[in-house]
């Protein structure tokens, strides 16, 4: 920390080239000659209006859902025999500041068994909780942290959710598209004050 | 943290000693940072505190050309940097659907599997140092070193080595690199013999990890182990077997489970590792075909937009790139790395919970982690 | 005069200073030892083959900054160091280095003083050292520290009962307790007592590791687990003298071990006529043979073995070592008094 | 005349060690300042030629028991509330009780030693050596006295096992 009376916020570069910000991926829809996994259409019929959209590209199966459905399709998804996706193998989000609902939490998940992937979509507004799902897999408790810590999404029901990588006084959730990349950095972002209270924060704070 | 805990009932209760292991400690590995509860020596619950070498690596590849984040790749695990390297380069060229000659995915093999034999004996190497035998750790050293040289002679780099690019490799092999490969090959299952004389039939070194953080199989597939510590638990998954990338369909290797996911298997299933990959270096070499190393890839990288990911096999476990393109700008919209490190590490409270302080330190080894790939 | 006061402090003064140098060169020989083991060639920048990197060392502990931590016990922090060190130094009192020479026209015996009671004297003298690392532990006020000082008296005291023990067996064979006798009554049996005791003499060799804090029962200060264990807050002299007085003891129970086990000054196969030439190396030179092959032994083990857990350890020392130690005694009794 | 000078200056040592033990602050300096009177102690033995039980004085109380103090006053949380204490009134008594019935013990034992004739001055024993002469009053002279003590130590540490083990 240097000079604590800071500059006026720095505008954010200007884009080089003006096109219209991407709203999110396209998740193209499968072509209608390519064999369905065998659990879609169970899941479909076990939870009905819970997959929103499908997409294959690539060789990778997605599933859309919602934050409704989170939790029961993750279920499904592992307890089914014919899922059986037993592994969460990641857990992110993705910003697209442009759409109303501006983050894609997506979880990519791995059937040991079936040596197969699927990934998982939702889409959440800016402050809205999404479900956690550490109760389906005790492994997504540290990702979800780190979406929190780096994307402020709050999960509802997690059982720690603490800051992972940033440090706990951290202002701002540094992924977000919107976080400026200039600047003295944590406090000018979203309280000003701070910048002034910090040092006197920091000594409060009994360190070991 | 406060250590204080205000309410002992009885003027005989012993405390409860919270102590900070780390982020200045000599056996975390680096700067992790354990805030461990203990009951006289036994460890009642753990925090794990990351994010102390956090770089934001992620949000960096949203400012740098698909070329430039071979570079970036280097510094996450960078005691397995060509492995790093490889994850990234694949996913991009999934996500471009491009192809890649043979004689560079057959190079990539080999680089791969060196570099694990590297990791490897870094694992080997720190981990029994924490256990107190020294000497391993120099051994393993050594032999650390030949794989270098022979990653510096192909690239010129020895840590990071920034050694391969979008659709192939930067460079071919250099004329005789082979043949030192071949006879490192040769050295090394003598070498490894040597390590197990020092520790595998050690009684102090059984009783030091045998039936050590013991984790069934179940319970390491939904803490979200991989790689070796998932298969010392008794479960087969391997990404180089289950998905096969670069060449490793073309190759005859077997792929070790333990059975009680104890420490020692852990540590015996990464020494059998360590073996096969050996025997897979040389059915590389011996199979290497000719033609370029670079395939036909455009001048500016820019994949289309869509999103994927793909999984390798690190020396750590399953190493995942996620990557979101948004088909105008030249940068990723979004690169996620699914570090195996920050993975298993999340697995050790579990792990440690009921056992003592030194257990604790022997298992921050056996789950093998790096903490710039940790915090990225 | 001469006899009462000059002689004996004179001879004080050469112990120590052969002592103090030796733990001098012997960290030096650790460090070359556990190179070579390592395929090291370990220091070699101060002096050819670095032979004057101890006092290099040296220089530098002197000169370092004397480091108090604030909150630190100001009293215990400075006398835990000085405890460590007098009871490990004042032990050599009773070490027969050989049997006496002739100088200046006087005969001269190569102790300091002969006590009837040598043996116990020594157990009790160096079980004073322990306060001064559960003190230092204590007084730094320092959380590893504090642990450390748990590990090392609970360790220490267990061993120091089988050790202990293995001693009395000793005395039994040998009648008693001054280690001038025993050394006498080893010579008198023709045969060292490592042969008759050989069971005894395994658990002293393991008990002595684990009282000296070696590896591999270095817990108390191991670096992976402790960070530096007792002495992790104390730097410059104080540091030097919790180091000093470490090698002192290792020296000091390879002494012992040559006096009780392995026939003090006595030269080798003495019984062997055609090896009796040997006899004519003076008995100190066989002395400090012995016990520097006794302390290598203490070195080749720390670069070999793995670290025992604590309980292990505690196990080990309680569950194997004791009941060994006084299953060997009660067998040395018995085979005392029948034979 | 030099074994009077050392026995002052010893036992001036040994109570001032002793004030120190209940006076210090501090529960460890308290034990530091106990292995001082000990050590004492033991130097007072040597000036009456009872190596032996000097060295034994060192090992077993010095070198073996306190440090088990040690252990305990510096694992426990001696730091008991004041809320806790619910007699003041009956520790002082207590303390009182007990302090009176020592010193009884010390009158006892010293009107017994006056009265009864000198068994083994330091120089007898001196003469057919420490070890053998402790020895002889241990397993000769007290044989039934030892054992009976040996027998109350051994159901001591029985009973401090029963009460230390943990449900199990």
């Amino acid at each position: 920390m240097a000079d604590p009376t800071p500059a006026a916020p720095r505008p954010a570069p200007a884009a080089e080239k003006k096109v219209a910000a991407p709203t999110g991926p396209p998740d193209p829809p499968p072509p209608d000659d390519l064999a369905r996994p065998a659990y879609l259409e169970p899941l479909t019929a076990a939870l009905p209006g819970a997959i929103v959209h499908t997409s294959y590209w690539v060789g990778d199966w997605t599933l859309i859902t919602t934050s409704e459905h989170w939790v029961a399709v993750l279920t499904w998804l592992r307890d089914d025999p014919r899922a059986a996706f037993d592994a969460c193998a990641d857990l992110t989000a993705v910003d697209w500041p442009a759409r109303e609902q501006r983050f894609d939490i997506v979880i990519t998940l791995y059937a040991t068994t079936r040596r197969e992937r699927v990934r998982v979509k939702i889409r959440v507004a800016d402050q809205q909780a999404a479900p956690t799902a550490c109760g389906v897999w005790p492994s997504a408790n540290w990702l979800e942290r780190e979406v929190f810590d780096m994307y402020g999404i709050p999960f509802a029901g997690h059982p720690d959710l603490r800051r992972l990588l940033m440090p706990d006084e951290w202002q701002g959730h540094p992924q977000r598209k919107d976080y400026p990349l200039e600047g003295p950095g944590e406090l000018v972002l979203e309280a000003p004050d701070d910048w002034i209270a910090m040092p006197e924060l920091r000594r409060g704070v009994e360190i070991e | 943290m406060t250590t204080n805990r205000d309410t002992a009932t009885s003027a005989f209760d012993t405390d409860e000693l919270v102590i900070n292991m780390g982020p200045q400690h000599p056996s975390t590995h680096g700067v992790l940072r354990l805030v461990l509860r203990l009951d006289g020596e036994r460890v009642i619950d753990m925090d794990v505190v990351i994010g102390y070498l956090h770089r934001g690596v992620e949000k960096l590849t949203e400012q740098r050309d698909y070329t430039q984040i071979v570079l970036l790749t280097d510094r996450m695990d960078y005691v397995a940097a060509a492995s790093n390297n490889l994850g990234y380069v694949e996913t991009v060229e999934k996500l471009m659907s491009l192809e890649v000659p043979k004689r560079a995915q057959y190079i990539r093999t080999v680089l791969a599997e060196l570099q694990r034999i590297a990791s490897h004996l870094v694992w080997l190497g720190t981990h029994a140092m924490d256990i107190g035998a020294v000497t391993v750790f120099l051994y393993c050293l050594r032999e650390r070193e030949l794989v270098l040289d022979l990653f510096e002679e192909y690239c010129g780099a020895r840590l990071t080595y920034n050694a391969m690019r979008v659709g192939g490799l930067p460079m071919d092999l250099s004329t005789g690199w082979e043949a030192k490969v071949r006879a490192f090959c040769d050295l090394l299952p003598g070498k490894i013999d040597d390590y197990e004389t020092l520790l595998t039939n050690n009684r102090i070194w059984l009783e030091r990890t045998k039936d050590v953080g013991v984790i069934s199989g179940a319970d390491a597939t939904a803490i979200g182990l991989t790689g070796p510590a998932l298969r010392a638990s008794g479960v087969r998954r391997d990404v180089r077997k289950d998905e096969p990338y670069a060449a490793y369909k073309d190759f005859d290797f077997e792929v070790p489970l333990g059975t009680r996911g104890d420490t020692y298997d852990r540590y015996t299933v990464r020494l059998i590792e360590m073996r096969q990959s050996v025997r897979i270096v040389q059915q590389a070499l011996d199979g290497m075909p000719d033609g370029p190393v670079m395939g036909k890839v455009p001048r500016l990288i820019k994949p289309p937009a869509g999103e994927t990911y793909h999984a390798i096999e690190s020396p750590k476990g399953e190493l995942g790139y996620f990557i979101v393109s948004d088909g105008q700008s030249l940068s990723p919209y979004r690169l996620r790395v699914r570090p195996p490190s920050l993975c298993n590490l999340q697995a050790l409270p579990q792990l440690a919970r009921g056992h003592l302080v030194a257990d604790v330190v022997a298992l921050i080894g056996t789950i093998d982690i790096v903490l710039g790939e940790v915090d990225r | 005069m001469i006899d009462m006061v000059v002689i004996p402090v004179f001879k004080m003064l050469v112990v120590i200073t052969a002592v103090l140098s030796a733990v001098a060169y012997m960290v030096l020989l650790e460090r070359k030892v556990q190179a070579w083991v390592q395929v090291r060639l370990g220091p070699m920048r101060v002096g050819p083959h670095g032979v004057l990197q101890p006092i290099a060392d040296v220089l530098k502990l002197i000169t370092k900054e004397d480091v108090r931590p604030a909150s630190a016990d100001r009293f215990l922090f400075t006398l835990a160091p000085i405890l460590v060190v007098v009871p490990a130094l004042i032990v050599f009192a009773v070490v027969p280095f050989g049997t006496s020479t002739t100088m200046f026209g006087k005969e001269i015996s190569l102790y300091i003083t002969d006590l009837d009671i040598g043996l116990l004297y020594i157990v009790s003298v160096a079980s004073i050292g322990l306060y001064g690392l559960i003190l230092g532990g204590w007084a730094s006020n320092s959380k590893y520290p504090l642990l450390s000082s748990l590990r090392a008296s609970a360790q220490i005291v267990s061993y120091e009962v089988a050790v202990t023990m293995t001693l009395v067996s000793l005395i039994v064979t040998a009648g008693s307790l001054s280690l001038v006798e025993i050394v006498k009554a080893q010579e008198a049996h023709g045969v060292w007592y490592v042969f008759i005791q050989p069971v005894a003499f395994v658990i002293f060799v393991i008990g002595a590791l684990a009282e000296t804090n070696r590896a591999p029962f270095d817990l108390p200060e191991a670096e992976q687990e402790l960070v530096g264990g007792f002495h992790t807050e104390y730097s410059g002299m104080r540091f030097a003298l919790f180091f000093l007085a470490e090698y002192t003891n290792m020296i000091v129970v390879s002494a012992v071990g040559v006096t009780m086990f392995l026939g003090g000054w006595l030269a080798p196969f003495s019984s062997v006529s055609w090896l009796a030439w040997l006899g004519l190396v003076p008995g100190w030179v066989w002395f400090s043979l012995k016990t520097f092959l006794l302390l290598s032994l203490f070195l080749w083990i720390r670069a070999t073995l793995p670290r025992y857990r604590y309980d292990q350890l505690m196990r080990l020392g309680w569950k194997v070592l004791i009941p060994l130690a006084l299953v060997n005694l009660a067998v040395s009794a018995v085979l005392k008094v029948l034979l | 005349m030099g074994t009077a000078i050392a026995f002052y200056i010893l036992a001036a040592l040994i109570l001032t060690g002793g004030v120190l033990v209940i006076t210090a602050k501090s529960a460890v300096h308290s034990v530091v300042w106990l292995v001082g009177t000990i050590i004492a102690i033991a130097a007072l033995y040597v000036v009456q030629h009872a190596e032996f039980l000097a060295v034994i004085q060192v090992l077993v109380y010095a070198g073996g028991i306190v440090v088990l103090y040690l252990f305990v006053v510096m694992l426990v949380n001696l730091k008991r509330p004041a809320e806790a204490i619910v007699h003041p009134q009956r520790r002082e008594r207590t303390g009182l009780l007990l302090g009176g019935a020592l010193l009884a013990q010390f009158a006892a034992v010293a009107f017994y030693a006056f009265n009864s004739p000198q068994v083994g001055t330091a120089a007898t024993y001196s003469a057919r050596g420490n070890v053998e002469a402790v020895a002889r009053a241990l397993y000769v002279e007290y044989l039934v006295p030892f054992e009976v003590a040996s027998v109350l130590l051994l159901v001591a540490m029985v009973g401090a096992i029963v009460l230390a083990r943990r449900d199990a």
